[in-house]
């Protein structure tokens, strides 16, 4: 299982990192989506895999590793706001410009006042 | 004492809350209420600083949950020093925001601007790993605010990047913590700097890249090369005033490498060794020379600012590379000088930046308003900024440069080589934007408008000049910092590691 | 009362609902469903401006178990077109079902009705929300369709509501 | 005993029908069919969810299910909204 | 003390031009000539003892730490030097008064002019090297400005820039230098190291040191081949270049030679480079000089020519050189001065410099003349003026010094001075003799007594010095040259040495050859310009120019705003990084036992893998990819519940849901499609790198999950204490809410924040005209005219209030069960959501009763108050505490304070995403469309 | 056979009808020629097969003495959103013109919802 677990976290990396490299901001947020789910699934199993051992005080023992799961769950939360906040940064920046590349180009720089 | 310690994250987070509850659209009410919380922030900056250098470092155990169970906030000299450091910019930074209306220009300037002084506290003074993480992202959220505040296509573009590639590194950080906890089952700083002497050999390995990913987090934050490239289009188009703030920012790079490096990882923990040091050091080096070419090729008064962030940003890296007191106690005063001084090059460049047609320095551009006082602020901060005397940077470059005679050749030449770029660089603008400027347009002699951006920018050079005549009461403060980093004994006793077992 | 209980039915099906979620049978829970039966209503009854009338609430339970045995065979019935019908001998239609429901509530629980039960599903409703545009799966008579949709369940939903 | 290998026969049966929403969500001809078939998906995995926590005779899992079917539900209401509105909150 | 005030007295000056400008200009010249005076006078009180052989000293410690301290002393060198900056200076203070027009901003000019002179006193001053390290650069901070004062004029603005850049990089040079001295040494004070010669020149750092500390001295002092800033420095008005380009500033290099002398002089490096870097500037300046027909030109390349005299007398490292080197200080400053500032007063009487539209100057301007005469006939070394004394001294320690061979010293030296005799008797012949002229650009004739007043006294002093050296200089060079060798000097100066003197015969053929060449002045001249030259300018253009350029395409390159680039880098930096460390680690494989695969889970994971892997193929219809991204998102969840972590999945799915709203709102404005715009290769790469990156990561999880952790984890404490310690049953949430609820207090901040920022920027959008214009023309779709189908509205009466039934309850049995303020609120921003979507944003906001501002302001603040509550019972932050109550006739329940921070929680989450939403559907409204006012569309009842 | 006994073998047979409901419903997807009869098959059959799943998880309790009733809550939910999200699809298939093409008229003068003009606001 842990073998799964793995392929799934790297695969997941792997295809986050690759839609992060395209030009459009779209599918980098997909792609930093991607990565985020990755990274909260390396995160869970820093505690380890373990089968119908939620912590839940009482359940029959053994109990997973109840603190990975309290980290997952900012981070899932963090990331979610994150996500947000690029994603209207992504509509400002193409009702701003009228494109949605991500590459900045060296004319367009400052123009901020 | 013990309960000011939450202070600096409680306070803001109070006030941003009230803010956004009864102040909205009150500018006036919330100038009123941040400059407030500011000055307080300030006066509990004092306190902290004098706690510290009294009684040494002390635990703030968050919930009354003993270490490494709960959360804690550790105040020794170096985190007291940063939240110092923090107030003063915020103090500027709030006064310049007033006077030149920035926070006029879009909505929750104000409750941002808490937030962000929320996170950067909270950062400085936590004592868990993985809360530094929150933290982090408290201010990173924040500071994506306030960078695309006011709107606009560049600006916005730019913040898109910069908020994309710091979603990435704040994955690194995550699957940097995750196998940190994995391979050591600890969060707390304290109990991990105690427990990794015994780290089994067999896990070396994995510690390693933990710690080297750890590492590269905060080199991300401290625009270390070849993870700088976010860094001058973000600042470059981030209002003037914001990129003063994220003028600490990026020091928070550099303080989280330096605990991590005096506290977790230091080079005489066998797993490691001097990984941290042949990992930044390189990096340093090319990182100042990137900003110093930086500065002498960028194309705008802000990308110039930016590199020159860039290349105080390599200097201060190189500094802490090291490891030894020596070189941290010079590291930390260059972390003062530089954060000031490229806070105040930002101000100006923002005075430049409003009263000006276009920025691009390839040509020139009809006279600024009031450039006469412009240019003696610029003339001011780009000496600090390249560290030419009588600023605190020409002896932030001397600490430093002592501080590596072992490594002379390169180091200096290093060292010299950019300074000698930036100077060429600085000189170059300044007399592009005000001389030659000013030569087609003679400006009128005018009053002085927004006397209080002026002040403000005023009063971070002041604040150089301090630094400056106070150097040896300072570095003699630093350099008592610098040996308790190098003896984490007390930080780790603060923690009463063992306490709740 | 009015003021404080604007969907009287909806505060009696809170307090079941709570009872299904808590799965106890204790004062504490009654209290407590009771309390959230009164504010939840209360919170969202801006967004539920007209109160619906049930004349015969008995009959609306009878109307249930009516569906659900039929939701049950039209399973059967759709299992056996998606296994056994060649796909060219489907014989899909479309069906129009004029309505003469009015309240809003009701109109809905016919449209919700048909698409629950035997290959039949509302696709939509006519601008002017008075007839219903049903698709049937495997109807080679859609009057049939339609007739039986109206004297099977709207003429009960009919008697419930008006 | 029976009741387990009913459950293996159900969770197998799932664990197809899932394969076969995988294979039509690529293939699908329209982007209806994939909504439609997301929308399936959903559900075979809620009732992957119920058959776990049958199999772990726990209770714990239900919530999910319940979240589930919620978010099953407003996903499929919010693709079709856009692609009939483009904006799902006008 | 007194030192120190001296150092200090014009910095603190400085402040006085600006404020005494208002009170016009004499006032202000007068506060600085003041100023200046009492240095002089403060500096006069010290002589005596200084004479007496005494060195003065005050130390005011500045920065023990490294070394660097307020240290000064002052010996006969630096009373010379002082004496020459403070006292030239007040001469220049006087000229400058009447030089500068009404309209130069005289108080600027004063100000920057005490800075150098305050940076100059510093430098010589000095009794510590960092300490001298910072006046040294002053200098050049200063120079630049007042080189670049009339920013009018781009020859000022690239001279300016030019010196800063030449002497400011010698400057850094030698920081470097005089580091090494101080290491090699063990101390930076000045007096220490001048006392540990065989300890310096025995270093193996002593040849980088001197070098370095070499570059600072040559191009301070337009040491060859760092002479070309100079002459363009010339572009400066003529108080400045007289005072620094000539007295001081330039000196300042001479200074630092003969102030190291005693501790790098001597070896056969320093012999080499400073006595040839000296002759060479000294023969090839003075020939330039000849040649140049700007006055102030061919004085400054006299003034090179002179610097490289004195180099070359302090580069031979004898006591007797280095005793005429001071002196020729001396007599050079008198004559030069005095040379300057009466070419500052022909420009300002005649309108121009050059010296082919001049000459007949005699009886226009005898005084003037009467001046020029004196020092131009010292400069060319025609006795019985001063500068005959010195140079005389000079040829003659040339003509006893070997450099190369026996005799070429001398020829050089008197090749030298022949030049020098030339420029000088050009200087005064094309300028002052021939016939007066009537093409002048202005009427020249003698100006006030102000601005002659100066030169004249320099004339004088050329003159009297000339005449009684013994009387009026001996003693002064006696104590500077004291100081310069360390040893007791006694000088003795006359002006006949005898028909065997070597030196005599020099001259009289430096003064026969520099006549001829005068009178062949027309002939060598059309050779001069006939031969090509290397002009200073345009090599130093040459050089920086590039450099700036090769800077900008560098920098522009690297930093082209590219994303995809930084991120490859930084991706490739991290994973090298990675490899690098871990390769030097050693590594054991885990031991763990690993978890059978079930069925289930492989499912799961199998549809969702492949989802994954799917999507970079279709990505470029973006709802697809949004739909693939959501199936991955979905799958996660169950994956969670399947690995023991109910609270993960409940979390993952309702933050999936909402992301999917959200990413469906954004869609609404972006394109539908993403163009192909990478090539294959790329996308190759790309994928390259992100395999590098999945195999990475993917191994680190697996190494990570199939060892157990070394230590034993802290989350056991967490298990153990979450009944007894937390009172709650689910560790999950306890530690959320209680063990570590201060990273959730963080975590909710961040998600207020992000509504904030997303409620600020849509705000600023919709203000924005750019952004009007677009949103207006955005394309249409076909669309339904069915906006809010009833079926949906109906059915959203009964699931809004069945949602918060749901969310209450997640609330309430989150301590103890899967659940939690965090998903109720989720729960809750859902079942909201729906409402929106159902009836749309206006007919459902104007119903809401409360504003999504204020619940997340009420958010953070119940969560920061039940931070705050415990500090009244003298408890940290977030303390919480909880009690079994029973209340007839309910069952025992129970009452934990954690449910308040819990609520804080809730009420953030729910307002940061409703305003999140909000804030994005309020952009979707389009101008010129209503708001609905209707629950649905349907005409129900018709 | 004993009560337990015959609760199990019951509820197998649930399941194993559930099962397949949900295999066909999904199957159906794929085998289904035209988008709106595709539209049938997992609205009803899949949600039985979760139905089925449900009942079991709520009786599998009864054997402990105890009946788990949050089941319930979800098959109303499922009850109450399946036909609303066949209506929005059905209604996207129509708009998009891929339902089919010949829908009928409505009898009321009125066109379909989908296919109208929106009405106004007042
Ligand atoms: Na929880
Ligand atoms: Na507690």
């Amino acid at each position: 299982m842990e073998l799964l677990v793995a392929i799934a976290i790297g695969t997941l990396t792997a295809v986050g990192i690759y839609m992060t490299l395209r030009l459009r901001t779209f599918p980098v947020i997909l792609g930093l989506t991607f990565l985020s789910y990755a990274v909260n699934l390396f995160l869970f199993v820093s505690g380890r895999l373990t089968l119908n051992a939620a912590p839940i005080i009482g359940t029959p023992e053994p109990y997973a590793d109840p603190l990975p799961q309290a980290l997952v769950l900012t981070a899932i939360v963090i990331s979610f706001g994150m996500t947000a906040v690029i994603m209207i940064m992504a509509i400002g920046g193409y009702l701003s410009a009228g494109h949605d590349r991500i590459d900045l180009d060296a004319a367009e720089d400052g123009d901020a006042k | 004492m013990s309960h000011w310690i939450i202070a600096p994250v409680a306070l803001p987070a109070l006030v941003a809350a009230l803010m956004v509850i009864g102040l909205r659209g009150q500018l006036s009410l919330q100038r009123i209420a941040s400059l407030a919380t500011i000055l307080a922030l300030n006066a509990v900056a004092v306190a902290l600083l004098w706690s510290a250098t009294l009684h040494g470092s002390e635990a703030y155990f968050l919930g009354d949950w003993p270490a490494p169970f709960g959360i804690v906030l550790v105040l020794d000299r170096l985190s007291a020093l940063m939240v110092a450091l923090l107030a003063l910019l915020a103090l500027i930074s709030t006064l310049y925001a007033i006077g030149s209306s920035w926070d006029a220009k879009g909505a929750h300037f104000h409750p941002l601007l808490m937030f962000l002084l929320m996170g950067i506290g909270g950062a400085f003074l936590t004592g868990d790993a993985f809360n530094l993480f929150v933290f982090f992202e408290v201010l990173l959220i924040a500071s994506y605010g306030l960078m695309i505040h006011g709107g606009g296509a560049a600006r916005t573009r730019a913040g898109i990047q910069y908020v994309a590639f710091n979603l990435v590194g704040s994955s690194l950080f995550l699957f940097a913590l995750a196998l940190l906890y994995g391979v050591t089952g600890t969060l707390n700083m304290a109990d991990l700097a105690q427990k990794l002497p015994t780290l089994p050999e067999g896990d070396t390995a994995l510690l390693r890249v933990a710690a080297v990913m750890l590492i590269l987090v905060f080199a991300i934050k401290g625009a270390l090369v070849p993870l700088q490239f976010w860094l001058p289009g973000t600042y470059a188009n981030s209002p003037g005033v914001v990129a003063a703030m994220f003028a600490v920012m990026t020091k928070i790079g550099a303080y989280a490498t330096l605990r991590a490096g005096t506290l977790i990882f230091p080079e005489s923990l066998p797993a490691t060794g001097p990984l941290l040091q042949d990992l930044i050091q390189p990096a340093a080096l090319v990182t100042l020379l990137v900003g110093a070419v930086g500065v002498l090729g960028a194309n705008t008064l802000p990308r110039l600012a930016a590199f020159a962030g860039i290349a105080s940003m390599g200097t201060a890296f190189l500094a802490i590379s090291a490891f030894t007191p020596q070189t941290t106690a010079a590291a930390l005063y260059y972390i003062l000088h530089s954060t000031l001084a490229t806070a105040a090059l930002f101000l100006v460049a923002d005075l430049v930046t409003r009263h000006r047609a276009h920025l691009r320095l390839t040509e020139t551009a009809p006279a600024i308003a009031q450039s006469g006082l412009i240019s003696a602020l610029y003339m001011a901060a780009a000496v600090a900024i390249a560290g030419m005397p009588p600023l605190s940077g020409f002896i932030g470059k001397l600490l430093i440069l002592d501080a590596f005679r072992d490594q002379a050749p390169l180091v200096w030449s290093v060292v010299l080589v950019s300074s000698f770029l930036m100077i060429l660089g600085l000189a170059r603008a300044g007399s592009l934007v005000f001389w030659k400027a000013s030569a087609l347009d003679p400006d009128p002699d005018e009053p002085v408008r927004e006397p209080l951006a002026f002040a403000a920018t005023f009063a971070a050079l002041t604040l150089l000049a301090a630094l400056t005549v106070l150097a040896g009461p300072i570095t003699g403060w630093l350099t008592d910092t610098a040996n308790s980093l190098a003896d984490p004994a007390a930080y780790i006793a603060a923690n009463k590691l063992g306490a709740g077992q | 009362m009015k003021r404080l209980f604007p969907h009287p039915y909806l505060t009696l099906t809170l307090i079941v609902l709570w009872f299904l979620l808590v799965n106890q049978w204790k004062v504490g829970s009654l209290v407590m469903a009771i309390i959230l039966g009164t504010v939840i209503p209360l919170l969202t009854s801006a967004w539920w401006p007209d109160r619906p009338r049930v004349k015969r609430p008995f009959s609306l339970a009878a109307y249930s178990l009516l569906v659900m045995w039929d939701v049950i065979v039209a399973n059967f019935q759709v299992a056996r077109i998606v296994l056994f019908t060649p796909r060219d001998k489907i014989q899909s239609n479309w069906v129009t079902v004029p309505l003469d429901l009015h309240s809003p509530e009701a109109i809905s629980l016919l449209a919700g009705t048909i698409t629950m039960t035997p290959g039949t599903l509302t696709a939509d409703m006519s601008a002017c929300g008075r007839a219903l545009l049903v698709h049937s799966l495997h109807a080679p008579d859609p009057d049939a369709v339609r007739d039986d949709i109206k004297a099977r369940y709207e003429s009960r939903l009919k008697r419930i509501f008006e | 005993m029976i009741l387990s290998y009913a459950l293996g026969f159900f969770v197998g049966s799932i664990a197809l029908a899932l394969i076969l929403n995988l294979w039509r969500l690529f293939t699908a001809p329209t982007v209806t069919d994939r909504i439609l078939t997301l929308d399936t998906m959903t559900v075979n995995v809620i009732a992957l969810v119920v058959a776990y926590g049958i199999w772990a005779g726990t209770g714990l899992y239900l919530e999910v299910a319940v979240l589930f079917a919620l978010t099953g539900f407003v996903g499929t209401v919010a693709y079709c909204k856009y692609l009939l509105r483009g904006s799902i909150i006008e | 003390m007194s030192l120190a005030l001296i150092a200090a007295l014009p910095f603190l000056g400085a402040l006085l031009p600006g404020l005494m400008i208002r009170a016009g200009r004499t006032a202000c010249a007068t506060a600085t000539g003041a100023v200046t005076a009492l240095a002089l006078f403060l500096l006069a009180l010290q002589a005596p003892a200084v004479l007496r052989g005494e060195v003065v000293q005050t130390r005011i410690d500045w920065l023990p730490a490294l070394g660097l301290n307020a240290t000064f002393f002052l010996d006969g060198l630096g009373l010379l030097f002082a004496g020459l900056i403070l006292g030239i200076g007040l001469l220049i203070i006087l000229y400058a008064r009447f030089y500068l027009s009404k309209s130069d901003p005289m108080g600027q000019f004063y100000t920057y002019l005490l800075l150098f002179q305050g940076a100059m006193v510093g430098i010589v001053l000095s009794d510590n090297i960092l300490l001298l390290l910072i006046f040294w650069e002053l200098t050049s901070l200063s120079s630049f400005l007042l080189i670049g004062y009339w920013k009018h004029l781009p020859e000022g603005r690239q001279g300016a820039r030019m010196a800063l850049a030449v002497t400011g990089g010698g400057g850094l040079a030698m920081i470097a230098g005089m580091l090494i001295l101080g290491n090699i040494v063990g101390s930076y004070d000045l007096t220490v190291i001048l006392e540990n010669k065989d300890l310096i020149q025995a270093s193996d750092w002593y040849l980088p040191a001197l070098i370095l500390i070499l570059l600072g001295a040559f191009t301070k002092s337009a040491q060859f081949p760092f002479h070309f800033w100079l002459p363009h420095a010339m572009a400066a008005p003529t108080p400045v270049s007289a005072y620094l380009h000539s007295a001081t500033m330039v000196k300042a290099g001479l200074f630092l030679m003969a102030r190291m002398w005693p501790v790098l002089a001597g070896t056969p490096e320093w012999f080499w480079i400073v006595s040839t870097a000296g002759l060479v500037t000294m023969v090839m300046a003075a020939k330039i000089a000849f040649f140049k027909d700007d006055l102030k030109a061919l004085l400054a390349f006299s003034t090179v020519s002179h610097l490289g005299l004195i180099t070359m007398l302090l580069g031979f490292g004898t006591k007797a050189a280095a005793t005429v080197a001071v002196f020729h200080i001396i007599n050079h400053a008198t004559f030069k001065a005095a040379l300057f500032m009466s070419a500052g007063i022909v420009d300002h009487e005649a309108h121009t410099r050059d010296l082919r539209r001049l000459g007949g100057l005699r009886t226009l301007m005898p005084i003037t003349f009467g001046i020029v005469v004196l020092a131009s006939l010292s400069m060319a070394g025609i006795p019985p003026l001063n500068g005959f004394l010195s140079k005389e001294l000079m040829l003659e320690e040339a003509a006893h010094t070997t450099w190369i061979t026996p005799w070429a010293m001398g020829l050089l030296a008197t090749i030298g001075a022949m030049f020098s005799v030339a420029y000088s008797f050009r200087f005064l012949a094309h300028g002052f003799l021939g016939p007066v002229r009537d093409d002048y650009p202005h009427k020249p004739h003698d100006p006030g007594f102000g601005l002659w007043a100066a030169p004249g006294l320099l004339a004088a002093l050329v003159v009297i010095i000339g005449l009684v050296p013994m009387a009026t200089a001996a003693w002064l060079v006696d104590v500077a040259a004291s100081a310069v060798t360390g040893e007791a000097v006694h000088v003795h100066i006359s002006h006949w040495h005898g028909l065997y003197a070597p030196a005599l015969w020099m001259s009289l053929a430096a003064i026969g050859g520099g006549l001829v060449m005068l009178g062949a002045y027309p002939r060598l001249r059309a050779m001069w310009d006939a031969t090509p030259r290397p002009e200073a300018k345009r090599i130093f253009d040459g050089i920086v120019e590039p450099l700036a350029a090769l800077s900008r395409s560098v920098t522009e390159g690297l930093h082209n705003g590219g994303f995809a680039r930084s991120l490859v880098l930084a991706v490739l930096a991290i994973a090298g990084a990675a490899y690098w460390a871990f390769d030097g680690g050693s590594h054991l494989a885990g031991s763990r036992p690993t978890l059978p695969v079930t069925p289930v889970t492989a499912i799961v994971w199998a549809v969702m893998v492949i989802a994954a892997l799917v999507t970079p193929f279709l990505h470029r219809n973006r709802l697809v990819a949004l739909i693939l991204t959501g199936v991955v998102g979905l799958l996660i969840a169950p994956l969670f519940m399947l690995f023991s972590a109910p609270d993960l999945a409940l979390t993952q799915l309702s933050v999936e849901v909402v992301t999917i709203l959200l990413m469906l709102l954004a869609l609404h404005f972006l394109p539908k499609e993403t163009p192909v715009e990478s090539t294959v290769p790329r996308r190759l790469r790309d994928a390259g790198i992100a395999g590098i990156a999945g195999i990475g990561i993917g191994g680190l999880a697996y190494a990570m999950m199939t060892r157990g952790p070394a230590f034993d984890p802290i989350s056991h404490f967490h298990l153990a204490q979450s009944k007894p310690g937390a009172g709650g049953t689910n560790a999950v949430n306890t530690i959320i809410v209680d063990f570590r609820g201060y990273d959730t207090f963080g975590e909710i901040i961040v998600l207020g924040i992000a509504a904030l920022v997303i409620f600020a920027l849509s705000r600023t959008l919709l203000h924005d005209a750019t952004v009007n214009r677009r949103l207006a023309a955005q394309p249409r779709q076909a669309e339904s005219g069915d906006r809010h189908p009833m079926m949906l509205v109906v059915s959203t009466r009964l699931l809004l209030p069945m949602a918060m039934m749901v969310g209450v309850y997640i609330y309430l049995r989150g301590h103890n069960l899967p659940g939690g303020g965090f998903v109720a609120g989720l729960v809750f921003a859902i079942a909201y959501l729906m409402q929106y979507m159902a009836s749309g944003y206006d007919w459902s906001h104007a119903r809401q009763r409360y504003d999504h501002h204020a619940l997340i302001g009420w958010g953070v603040l119940i969560a920061s108050l039940a931070g705050i509550g415990p500090w009244f019972l003298g408890l940290p932050f977030l303390t919480s505490g909880y009690e079994y109550v029973h209340l007839w006739p309910l069952e025992e329940f129970e009452v934990a304070t954690a449910a308040i921070f819990d609520l804080g929680v809730f009420l953030c989450v729910l307002g940061a995403i409703l305003l999140a939403l909000a804030s994005l559907s309020r952009l979707a409204l389009r101008t010129g469309e209503g708001a609905n006012t209707r629950a649905y569309d349907i005409e129900e009842g018709t | 056979m004993t009560t337990a006994l015959a609760l199990e073998l019951f509820l197998s047979a649930i399941l194993f009808g559930g099962g397949i409901f949900a295999l066909v419903g999904s199957y159906g997807l794929l085998r289904l020629p035209r988008p709106m009869q595709r539209l049938h098959a997992p609205t009803k059959a899949t949600t039985i097969g979760v139905g089925a799943a449900l009942l079991v998880s709520a009786l599998d309790m009864l054997g402990q003495g105890q009946i788990s009733w949050q089941e319930g809550l979800i098959t109303l939910f499922l009850l109450l959103t399946a036909p609303i999200s066949a209506l929005f699809m059905a209604k996207t298939l129509i708009l998009r013109g891929e339902a089919d093409p010949n829908l009928p008229d409505t009898g009321t003068g009125k066109p379909w919802a989908t296919l109208g003009q929106e009405r106004p606001d007042p």
